[in-house]
């Protein structure tokens, strides 16, 4: 089993909106034993918005994250997918082009080696999956896994799991007792960052997943990325009105299902801070 | 579909020049199949389709691709990219296509996106890191769109998602630095930023 | 004197355009032996050639240089200008101005001239040191090889052979047909592939001058031009051609069942199947796959595959007999084997191996033994005794008496049965059910005196006498001693004569706290057996629970039963009072290092003695054999106090005598003794005979581990599905004994459907089962289930290789859904599904419901065109096939609608074009022009996301039925193939022509020649046109007596060799020998019908003996010093 | 990266695989540097190495090997022999103040016209980078 | 019984018994210090043979032009490896040697009238100390421990940069007078004609030039590569001391790391370029 301590890079959203990721992220990681040390002072990697404009600031602002956890020795667990996608293309570019490196060095510093690891938190778990003491088995609990953009495109970059067809998160919802469903929208896109801008296309993409999910019966959607769960969640109302729908799918961090399984209470895991409130489902299946 | 009168093609122009140097993809390997435009999720609702923009480029047609709402409206979720036979990085295209507008400041088609990304980009100059409560104001009196984000704003609110108070991080300070150093937009790091041994 | 003349080719604009000829002419000119200079527009053409004969003649020239394109174009036709002017063919040099200069230097013009300049000199001082060569004649055989049974291939058989050749047709498939007999129709004329097809493999069955070798494979080819020297490989195909009369009884009652890969996966065959009604040859074949580990892994190789897919069927009187044909105690194999098979059954890699035990058993509860037959014995009128009625001793008296031998057995026990009668309990192995295997025995005719302990009496010596041979089969009864103070107390049972006791109903006096010592199957069974005479029992065992050497079944079943288990305690003695038993004193271990068996050794925990409180001590430490009876004659014993034998034959060191079973080995399991006893009953049959003996023990064969891959897809295939739990016993109900000191069984054993559940998770690892149920119902006994797979020599002349092409596996594109997307399929699937003879029998019809669907979406360039997840190339007929499916579709349903995604129609050819618009103008296709990107589940419809470029529109529909126009790949093992004939492969595996214009089907390799898709994508007509073009240069071939040699072959000089041989070592084709000379040395001559010219030798020779013509070191040196000039 | 100076190759290739790959190099209008000297030889492995010394000696900047990739040798062994042979006289070039760089063995099929492009490129390069060689006086006679 | 006597009672046995009709030995030279070959023909020479550290011929040389009769021959450790060089070359056969071998101390360097105490430089790292084939061994066998680096002065050379190389071998070569004394001394240099010799195809010019030279010593030591046998004759009779062990022992490191191989030691094992594994790691082409 590879290393048990992590420098740990949360992402701006985890303070925030995604704040029930962190929770349960750190909740089920002191759980199976698995250290997370926030990296001192992180700063932004500048999202998506740093790279459609200013390529320099994309590099150079998550160099400076990967230097600190470079300092700190371990590898980089990373729970945003954004940021996780963000940290992986610097990674990729400061090895390819000496010259950005360079630049890069001069920014953050220039005992920079690009060395850092960095690992996405879907990974760590699913790595141990089978040695998780699972106490509360996902009995009967259809997971829809939505693993959205970022983690597996572009996949020469990210190198994680399929694009089209991914199995981690599945294989950790078997692992966790839970009935993951064989479907098609694993990787559509769900709006990403036009909440604010173009809600219109927003709303019909994630229309478009959420209908899906539920006509295969899903009881929710595990996710792994704060800006796919904000949008597939904040917006199931306004979704419900614009197309007459009657979703009513709770978006749960696959965080959350981990530790539900491992026995860890609702509380616990902030199950309270969905929009669509997970509970009633849940405790149908007798999971609270 | 680009309608009106003849067009001239060149295929050999600064447009296809920028977008190869910048974006380290190659154009004119793309031979039009399509699947760009068949897998973006957005592509309805762009007035051209990536494939299009890709060939307008080929063309040497600046004007209609850097009026494109296409190059906003892609979220760079590299669908496109990860399915194109021809292995060309059409996200990336995108991007460059978005710097080169940035550079030439010229008039975005879709104004308010390319304001969200500058105000987002503002807030982490001024913190350090994103902050969604001032993002939102910010935003929200710059595009005008007063009612469009209250709703979001309250449940977030009551479901104590929405953090008030702006972050304090040591780095912010670096951080502001870097912005200054690399200017508000620049294409590529290494040409923004001026380090020694480089002539 | 050399008098050189310098040609240059302006090649029109090719070399012209880029290099300055006027300056290579000048500088040409000063080069020393240049004579004459000249430049040509194309050198190559008929003016062109004629101004060089000219020159050469005008100009006295006696060597040429022509600088133009590369030597591999039109070096041999220069040689022939040459010729034609006088000179000697070889006295040319060609200086590769195209492909070497001006194609790759355009860009920069001055020093491409520079270069040009170089490359002529280089190819003027060679040409100066030139020699005059001269080929040699040869035979050739005129006999063609060809590879490959597909249309291709067919063709050029037919042609060669019509032409009065002998022709050798290899196809590796059962039959030949190739891709074109699995299409339905064929485009543009849409008329049925079969009915143009299966005449001309007919024609190829029933022509004199073919020799059709389906289900076979070239293995090597050594030799050259004229003299192929070709194995071949004939798979075995377990039905004997001649006999086969493709009655298709055999597939009648074959139990499996597998997908039909001449379907394409879709639909099931037997594992004895022909692939196709009109299949060439019409024969039947059995797919027989690796042997099972199951039976590699028995010692007695049962067709445990066979039994359970009978079992699985429900044929369970079928599987006993089966079972019956390797083992002679099903009953008792069925309770008590620790079936190895189980360990090795490749189904325990995915979930838990197969109960093979229990449905062994299972097939012997079904079956009233007593009604089986007894077969015809010819009786020999030798006499064998047997010592020991074991499972050894039975085995072995078994076989001699099918043999024909009068078999007497005897046997010291009142009861036959050896240790699973008296060592076993009856709870695991109920009387009843081992009499019933030993009365069969003896109805074979043996004879079984009990009570009869041999060496009291009667005497070994007096069997010597009265019996032709004798069989020591008399097992390992003496217990080992535990060998700690007080052992000889009274209390102190030893585990074997213990359970000896209670097994032949004598009364055992036993206490209330009973200590059984030991880890192995005893000591569980005198555990149990203690327990359930109403005693405390605690096992005490000196290392852990995973070095206990008893099946874990046993272990769980005494914990369930309430026994007590102590690891790591050893007694140390045994504490007495009154010579009673009183209690154990033990002390704790610990593990050390692994001692001798693997085992980690036990260590005593100094000062960790502690009391046991008992009243009884059972040590079952394991058993030696006891040969007290083995004295006269003197039967050579080893250390170990066993019967010393011969590997190979079981024989002792008395002639005549021979031993078997635990008194050989020490203690075995039952089913290894019964093997024993079957080697020695065959050395003994042998011996009766008179033969000789074998000498060499037969291998132990090792079923091998899956790997790690193998494992994965086994996962993918097979979805978890745990072992049938067989009925046990109540615990509570276990100990009330039957009859005195018997109890009830305690594994009650499947019912049927449990078994058939069971039976039904067997994986088929070897496909055929072995089930021999095919032989029973052949009347042609043309079943031969040994059959072995034989290598042909042939001699060659000319091969041509025609081995086609295979679809691209469409999983690559995740976004397709291929495999996960039940109505998503190939071309090639398609083409199944509108055949008459395929699986819906020519009914269109959705795999996942059956039903007939109405909107068809085809998809172009799957895996081609498509750098990423695919080829680069275009595959060619996609399109063409798509419009035909799209046509016949409509034909077969006029509701159909289909839509095909193109991205550009290639329909280049005779009718194509007009055929490609049919589909859209008769028959109402929509050609929509773009790449689809994604395809999902929706309901029962598949959603198709695509794009229409022309309008720019993104484009969905929802599809019944989506078809996927996958790539044609080069075929498996082209590579190899292309290895084993030295010929050019490219990346992509596809054959390389020696010209991809001018020498379309021939090769770099003289007398190898190319036909169809193995070349690269080609449609029938092609293919056809390619067979027969091949064809053409093989009969140009066979039309010479004699063939010419390349004259660049090596020669050494014999002044030079200093005899050292190195040049033979390292020539590849042998063609180097020694001879001696007068002057007593020994030097190499090089044979020149053998040398190919490579050139090996020079460069190993120290001594510069050895020379290449054509490439000799003085004209490589002076390419290298002109340089320099 | 640009080439200040010409240097002189020398380069042997194998008739069957890597002349035919610099062939298809060629009809596929791949361009690369002109430094190149081809000598057509049937097999890697007929390559003596005086051949080679003699090439240094008489002052070639570089000396290219290139055969058919282990394995599909058109005579089955030739280029496991020469691989051999030029394991050998590389590090002992080199022990004669012969960079290792100067002399390469590369493996190059008929279909890999790309590849030999990129092959000559980037040894011509490497080559280039290294400057012209210091030859022992007086230069030797031809 | 010292070696010299041992030696001489042999060779007189083989020579009375008739077993050899040659005995090739050492005998005291004329400056009474230094040892030269002695060809015995008659058993009542053989008190003139001896055996000191003075005697540095490779004897094994002679062999070659008595292919045809028996020859007995005293020899060292490295000269044995020699005969096995040449009988896995098929120049003699081992029937037609009877081999005196020597367990040898090492030989002292020695000159015209003067012989040292200090041993060869070579010897002092010599390993090989007891003769690989032998009919009778005279001395006790001798093993010797291998050294971390049994090549120092090659890997010294390694070490330097191509400049002092390259500077380094042109002083040397360029001293060379091309009097193929090396060559004459060497038991694996028996080309009837030598490439050097050979006027078509003419590898090196005739003239007395460095780059010739370095053309003759660079393929005269690669011709030895993976066959020479260490003897170090080659160097001991150069009259301008290039220091030709160098250029061998560089090539026999390298064949002992690339092929696992040193010549000399089996007669049967094929030479290693003469032999090759298909999927060896070479460093070639990879």
């Amino acid at each position: 089993m590879s290393t048990d301590t992590y420098a740990y890079y949360p992402g701006c959203t985890l303070h925030a909106t995604a704040k029930e990721y962190d929770v349960s992220a750190r909740a089920v990681c002191k759980k199976m034993g698995i250290g997370l040390e926030e990296i001192k002072d992180w700063t932004c990697c500048g999202a998506s918005s740093a790279h459609t404009t200013n390529e320099a600031l994309a590099i150079a602002l998550p160099a400076r994250d990967l230097r600190t956890a470079e300092k700190m020795g371990k590898p980089l667990a990373v729970a945003c997918a954004l940021c996780f996608n963000r940290l992986k293309v610097t990674e990729h570019e400061l090895a390819a082009d000496k010259a950005k490196m360079d630049a890069v060095k001069a920014l953050v510093g220039s005992d920079y080696g690009n060395t850092t690891e960095v690992i996405h938190l879907l990974q760590i778990l699913y790595d141990r999956r089978d040695t998780m003491v699972i106490s509360r088995p996902l009995k009967g609990l259809k997971v829809a896994s939505y693993y959205g953009c970022m983690l597996v495109r572009p996949h020469e970059i990210t190198k994680f799991d399929d694009p089209e067809n991914p199995q981690m998160m599945d294989k950790l919802m078997v692992a966790l007792g839970a009935q993951p469903l064989e479907w098609d929208f694993k990787t559509a896109c769900c709006g990403a960052s036009l909440p604010l801008t173009r809600r219109d296309i927003l709303l019909k993409l994630s229309h478009r997943i959420l209908t899906q999910a539920q006509q295969l019966g899903a009881d929710c959607l595990a996710v792994a990325c704060p800006m796919c769960q904000f949008n597939l969640d904040m917006y199931q109302q306004a979704i419900n009105q614009k197309f007459g729908a009657k979703i009513n799918l709770p978006i749960l961090y696959f965080t959350q299902l981990a530790g539900l399984a491992m026995g860890l209470s609702p509380k616990a895991l902030d199950l309270d801070k969905h929009i669509i409130d997970p509970l009633p489902v849940l405790g149908k299946k007798g999971l609270t | 579909m680009v309608t009106g009168t003849p067009v001239t093609p060149s295929p050999v122009s600064d447009l296809r020049t920028f977008v190869e140097k910048q974006s380290h993809q190659r154009i004119f390997d793309c031979y039009q199949c399509g699947k760009c435009s068949a897998g973006c999720p957005i592509d309805y609702a762009m007035d051209l389709g990536p494939r299009q923009i890709m060939r307008l480029i080929q063309m040497g047609l600046k004007k209609e691709v850097m009026e494109s709402t296409t190059i906003w409206l892609c979220v760079s979720c590299e669908t496109c990219s990860s399915r194109c036979p021809a292995k060309i990085d059409i996200a990336k295209v995108m991007e460059s296509l978005r710097i080169l507008a940035a550079a030439e400041g010229s008039q975005p088609a879709e104004k308010n996106i390319d304001l969200f990304h500058r105000t987002f980009l503002n807030t982490i100059r001024q913190y350090g890191r994103a902050h969604e409560f001032s993002l939102a104001v910010a935003y929200t009196l710059k595009s005008r769109n007063l009612f469009g984000n209250l709703g979001a704003a309250q449940t977030m609110f009551t479901k104590g998602k929405l953090v008030i108070m702006p972050p304090k991080v040591g780095g912010a300070a670096w951080v502001k630095t870097v912005f200054s150093k690399t200017g508000s937009t620049s294409p590529d790091v290494s040409t923004a930023v001026k380090t020694e041994g480089r002539h | 004197m050399a008098r050189v003349g310098v040609f240059i080719c302006h090649c029109g604009a090719n070399i012209g355009g880029t290099i300055n000829i006027e300056k290579v002419l000048e500088a040409a000119k000063k080069m020393p032996l240049v004579a004459f200079v000249d430049a040509n527009k194309y050198t190559c053409s008929e003016p062109g050639q004629l101004s060089v004969r000219d020159a050469i003649v005008k100009n006295r020239l006696n060597r040429v240089v022509i600088g133009n394109c590369s030597p591999r174009m039109h070096e041999n036709t220069f040689r022939k200008t040459v010729a034609q002017a006088g000179l000697n063919p070889y006295l040319l040099e060609i200086a590769n101005l195209r492909e070497h200069c001006s194609w790759v230097h355009g860009n920069n013009k001055d020093s491409a001239t520079d270069k040009a300049i170089e490359l002529v000199r280089m190819a003027v001082a060679k040409v100066g040191r030139d020699e005059a060569l001269f080929g040699k004649r040869f035979g050739l055989t005129k006999r063609a090889l060809v590879i490959g049974g597909g249309v291709a291939g067919i063709q050029a058989a037919l042609d060669i052979a019509n032409a009065g050749h002998e022709v050798v047709l290899v196809e590796r498939e059962p039959t030949i047909g190739g891709r074109m007999a699995q299409l339905d129709k064929t485009f543009p004329t849409l008329d049925c592939s079969a009915c143009i097809l299966t005449p001309k493999m007919v024609d190829v069955a029933q022509h004199p001058n073919i020799t059709l070798l389906s289900y076979a494979e070239v293995q090597e080819v050594k030799g050259f031009v004229g003299n192929f020297e070709v194995k071949i490989k004939q798979k075995a195909r377990y039905i004997d051609l001649k006999k086969c009369t493709a009655c298709g009884d055999c597939t009648k009652e074959c139990p499996v069942e597998v997908l039909s890969d001449f379907n394409m996966g879709l639909g099931k065959r037997k594992a004895v199947y022909i692939p196709f009604p009109q299949a060439v040859p019409n024969k039947y074949v059995i797919d027989k796959r690796e042997t099972p580990p199951c039976k590699t892994a028995c010692p007695i190789h049962m067709d445990v595959q066979g039994y359970l897919a009978l079992i699985a069927t429900g044929k369970f009187k079928e599987a006993y007999e089966l079972i019956r044909r390797t083992n002679t105690l099903p009953a008792v194999l069925g309770r008590v084997c620790f079936h190895p098979c189980e360990q090795a059954c490749k189904r325990g890699y995915v979930d838990q191996p197969l109960s093979i035990c229990s449905l062994k058993r299972f097939a012997s509860d079904q079956y009233d033994i007593t009604t089986l037959p007894i077969p015809e014995i010819t009786k020999t009128g030798k006499k064998v005794a047997i010592v020991g009625a074991g499972p050894a001793g039975l085995t072995a008296a078994h076989d001699l008496a099918l043999a024909g031998h009068d078999v007497t057995i005897f046997e010291a026990l009142p009861e036959p049965g050896g240790m699973v009668r008296v060592g076993i309990p009856e709870y695991r192995m109920p009387r009843p059910e081992l009499k019933k295997d030993i009365d069969y025995i003896q109805r074979l005719g043996v004879e079984i005196r009990t009570n009869a302990r041999v060496g009291e009496k009667p005497k070994l010596s007096e069997l010597q006498k009265l019996y032709d041979a004798v069989l020591m089969a008399s097992g390992a009864h003496n217990s080992l001693k535990l060998g700690v103070p007080g052992e000889e107390s009274q209390g102190v049972f030893h585990g074997i004569d213990f359970l000896r006791a209670v097994n032949l109903g004598q009364k055992v006096e036993i206490g209330q706290r009973v200590a059984v010592v030991g880890g192995g199957n005893t000591a569980i069974d005198a555990a149990r057996v203690a327990r359930r005479l109403g005693s405390t029992v605690t096992i005490v065992y000196r290392r852990g629970r995973d070095e206990m050497p008893a099946n874990d079944v046993e272990i769980e079943a005494a914990e369930a039963e309430g026994i007590q288990i102590m690891l790591l305690t050893a007694p140390t003695k045994v504490i007495a009072e009154g010579g009673k038993v009183k209690a154990m004193e033990c002390v704790k271990m610990r593990l050390g290092a692994p001692d001798a068996s693997g085992r980690p050794r036990p260590e005593t925990i100094p000062g960790s003695e502690f009391r046991l409180e008992v009243d009884t001590v059972i040590p079952a430490l394991g058993q030696a054999p006891n040969l007290s009876f083995a004295k006269d004659p003197e039967i050579a014993a080893t250390g170990r106090g066993t019967v010393k034998v011969d590997e190979a034959s079981l024989a002792t060191s008395v002639a005549g005598i021979f031993a078997c079973g635990d008194a050989v080995t020490g203690p075995l399991m039952v089913v290894d003794a019964m093997a024993s006893g079957r080697k020695a009953a065959a050395s003994i049959d042998l011996y009766l005979k008179g033969a000789p003996l074998p000498t060499t023990p037969e291998p132990k064969a090792e079923a091998k581990k899956p790997s790690d891959e193998e494992i994965e897809d086994l996962k993918e295939q097979h979805p978890v599905k745990p072992r049938v739990k067989m009925a046990e016993m109540p615990v509570d109900t276990r100990f009330k004994s039957t009859s005195g000191m018997n109890f009830p069984e305690v594994e009650l054993g499947f019912t049927p459907e449990q078994a058939m559940e069971e039976a039904k998770r067997c994986l088929a690892c070897g496909v055929c089962s072995e089930c021999r149920e095919c032989v029973k119902l052949c009347q042609a006994g043309a079943i031969n289930h040994d059959m072995k797979d034989e290598i042909l020599d042939y001699k060659i002349g000319s091969i041509v290789v025609a081995t086609g092409y295979k679809t691209s596996d469409p999983k690559a594109y995740g976004e397709y859904g291929y495999g996960r997307l039940p109505d998503v399929i190939t071309g090639l699937q398609m083409e199944r599904l509108m055949n008459a003879s395929g699986p819906t029998a020519g009914e269109v019809l959705r795999p996942s419901d059956g039903k007939h669907p109405h909107t068809v979406v085809f998809i172009s360039c799957v895996g081609s065109r498509d750098e990423l997840k695919g080829h680069s190339y275009c595959s060619k007929f996609c399109c063409m096939y798509m419009a035909k499916q799209a046509i016949m579709l409509k034909e077969h349903d006029p509701h159909v609608q289909c839509y095909i995604f193109y991205i550009d129609i290639r329909a280049g050819g005779k009718d194509f074009d007009e055929f490609s618009r049919r589909a859209q103008q008769e028959y109402g296709t929509l050609w929509l022009r773009g790449r689809v990107s994604k395809l999902y589940q929706d309901g029962d419809k598949v959603m198709v996301c695509g794009e229409d470029s022309l309008i720019g529109r993104p484009v969905e529909i929802a599809a019944d039925m989506v078809v996927l126009a996958t790539a044609a790949e080069a075929n498996d093992g082209a590579a190899e193939l292309a290895q084993t004939l030295k010929v050019s492969y490219d990346t992509n595996h596809f054959f390389i022509e020696a010209h991809p214009k001018l020498r379309p089907v021939e090769t770099q390799t003289d007398g190898i020649f190319l036909a169809g898709s193995c070349v690269g994508p080609r449609d029938i007509p092609e293919s056809v046109a390619q067979g027969s073009a091949a064809a053409a240069k093989v009969v140009g071939l066979f039309s010479q007596e004699f063939l010419t040699s390349d004259p660049m072959v090596s020669a050494i000089d014999q002044a030079k060799c200093s005899g050292c041989l190195m040049c033979q070592e390292v020539c590849p084709f042998s063609a180097i020998e020694s001879q001696k000379l007068r002057d007593g040395r020994t030097v190499s001559v090089v044979n020149e019908s053998l040398c190919k010219g490579c050139g090996l030798c020079v460069a190993a020779c120290r001594f510069g003996a050895a020379n290449l013509r054509g490439f000799t070191q003085q004209q490589l040196l002076a390419e290298v010093v002109s340089l320099w000039q | 990266m640009a080439v200040e100076y010409q240097p002189r190759i020398v380069g042997f290739l194998c008739n069957w695989c890597s002349y035919a790959g610099a062939d298809s190099a060629g009809t596929a209008r791949m361009s690369y540097p002109p430094n190149i000297r081809i000598i057509r030889v049937p097999c890697s492995g007929r390559v003596d190495p005086l051949l080679i010394v003699k090439s240094f000696q008489m002052g070639a900047d570089g000396v290219l090997i290139a055969g058919c990739h282990p394995g599909d040798c058109h005579y089955t062994e030739g280029n496991y022999y020469a691989r051999r042979r030029f394991a050998l006289l590389r590090p002992f070039l080199e022990y004669l103040g012969i960079e290792r760089a100067r002399f390469q063995v590369e493996w190059v099929s008929a279909s890999e016209g790309k590849r030999w492009a990129q092959v000559v490129t980037s040894f011509t390069n490497q080559v280039a980078q290294l400057g012209p060689r210091k030859l022992l006086v007086p230069e030797a006679t031809r | 019984m010292s070696e010299t006597e041992q030696i001489r009672a042999k060779a007189k046995e083989l020579l009375d018994s008739k077993k050899v009709d040659c005995v090739i030995g050492y005998e005291r030279a004329t400056d009474g210090k230094n040892a030269r070959p002695m060809f015995v023909y008659n058993a009542k020479d053989t008190d003139r043979l001896i055996f000191d550290q003075t005697c540095r011929h490779n004897l094994v040389r002679y062999l070659l032009n008595r292919k045809d009769k028996v020859t007995g021959i005293v020899v060292k450790p490295c000269d044995s490896r020699a005969i096995n060089l040449l009988i896995n070359e098929h120049q003699i056969a081992r029937d037609k040697v009877v081999i005196i071998g020597v367990v040898c101390p090492g030989l002292v360097k020695t000159d015209w009238n003067k012989t040292g105490d200090k041993l060869r430089d070579a010897c002092q790292i010599c390993q090989q100390r007891t003769p690989v084939v032998y009919d009778v061994l005279i001395g006790e066998p001798k093993k010797v421990e291998p050294p971390a680096d049994a090549y120092p002065d090659v890997t010294g050379m390694e070490g330097k940069s191509v400049e002092e190389k390259r500077a380094f071998w042109e002083k040397e070569f360029s001293r060379c007078i091309r009097c193929y004394a090396c060559r004459q001394a060497c038991p694996g240099c028996y080309c009837s004609e030598c490439f050097v010799d050979r006027l078509d195809p003419l590898w090196v010019g005739i003239r007395i030039a460095p780059a010739e030279n370095e053309m003759w010593n660079t393929m005269r030591a690669f011709h030895l590569g993976g066959r020479c046998i260490g003897c170090n004759a080659c160097e001991m009779v150069c009259p301008v001391n290039i220091p030709l062990s160098l250029l061998n022992r560089k090539l026999e490191k390298e064949v002992m790391t690339l092929f696992k191989f040193q010549a000399g030691l089996d007669p049967e094992a094929p030479q290693p370029l003469a032999a090759f594994l298909k999927d060896e790691k070479l460093g070639v082409a990879e």
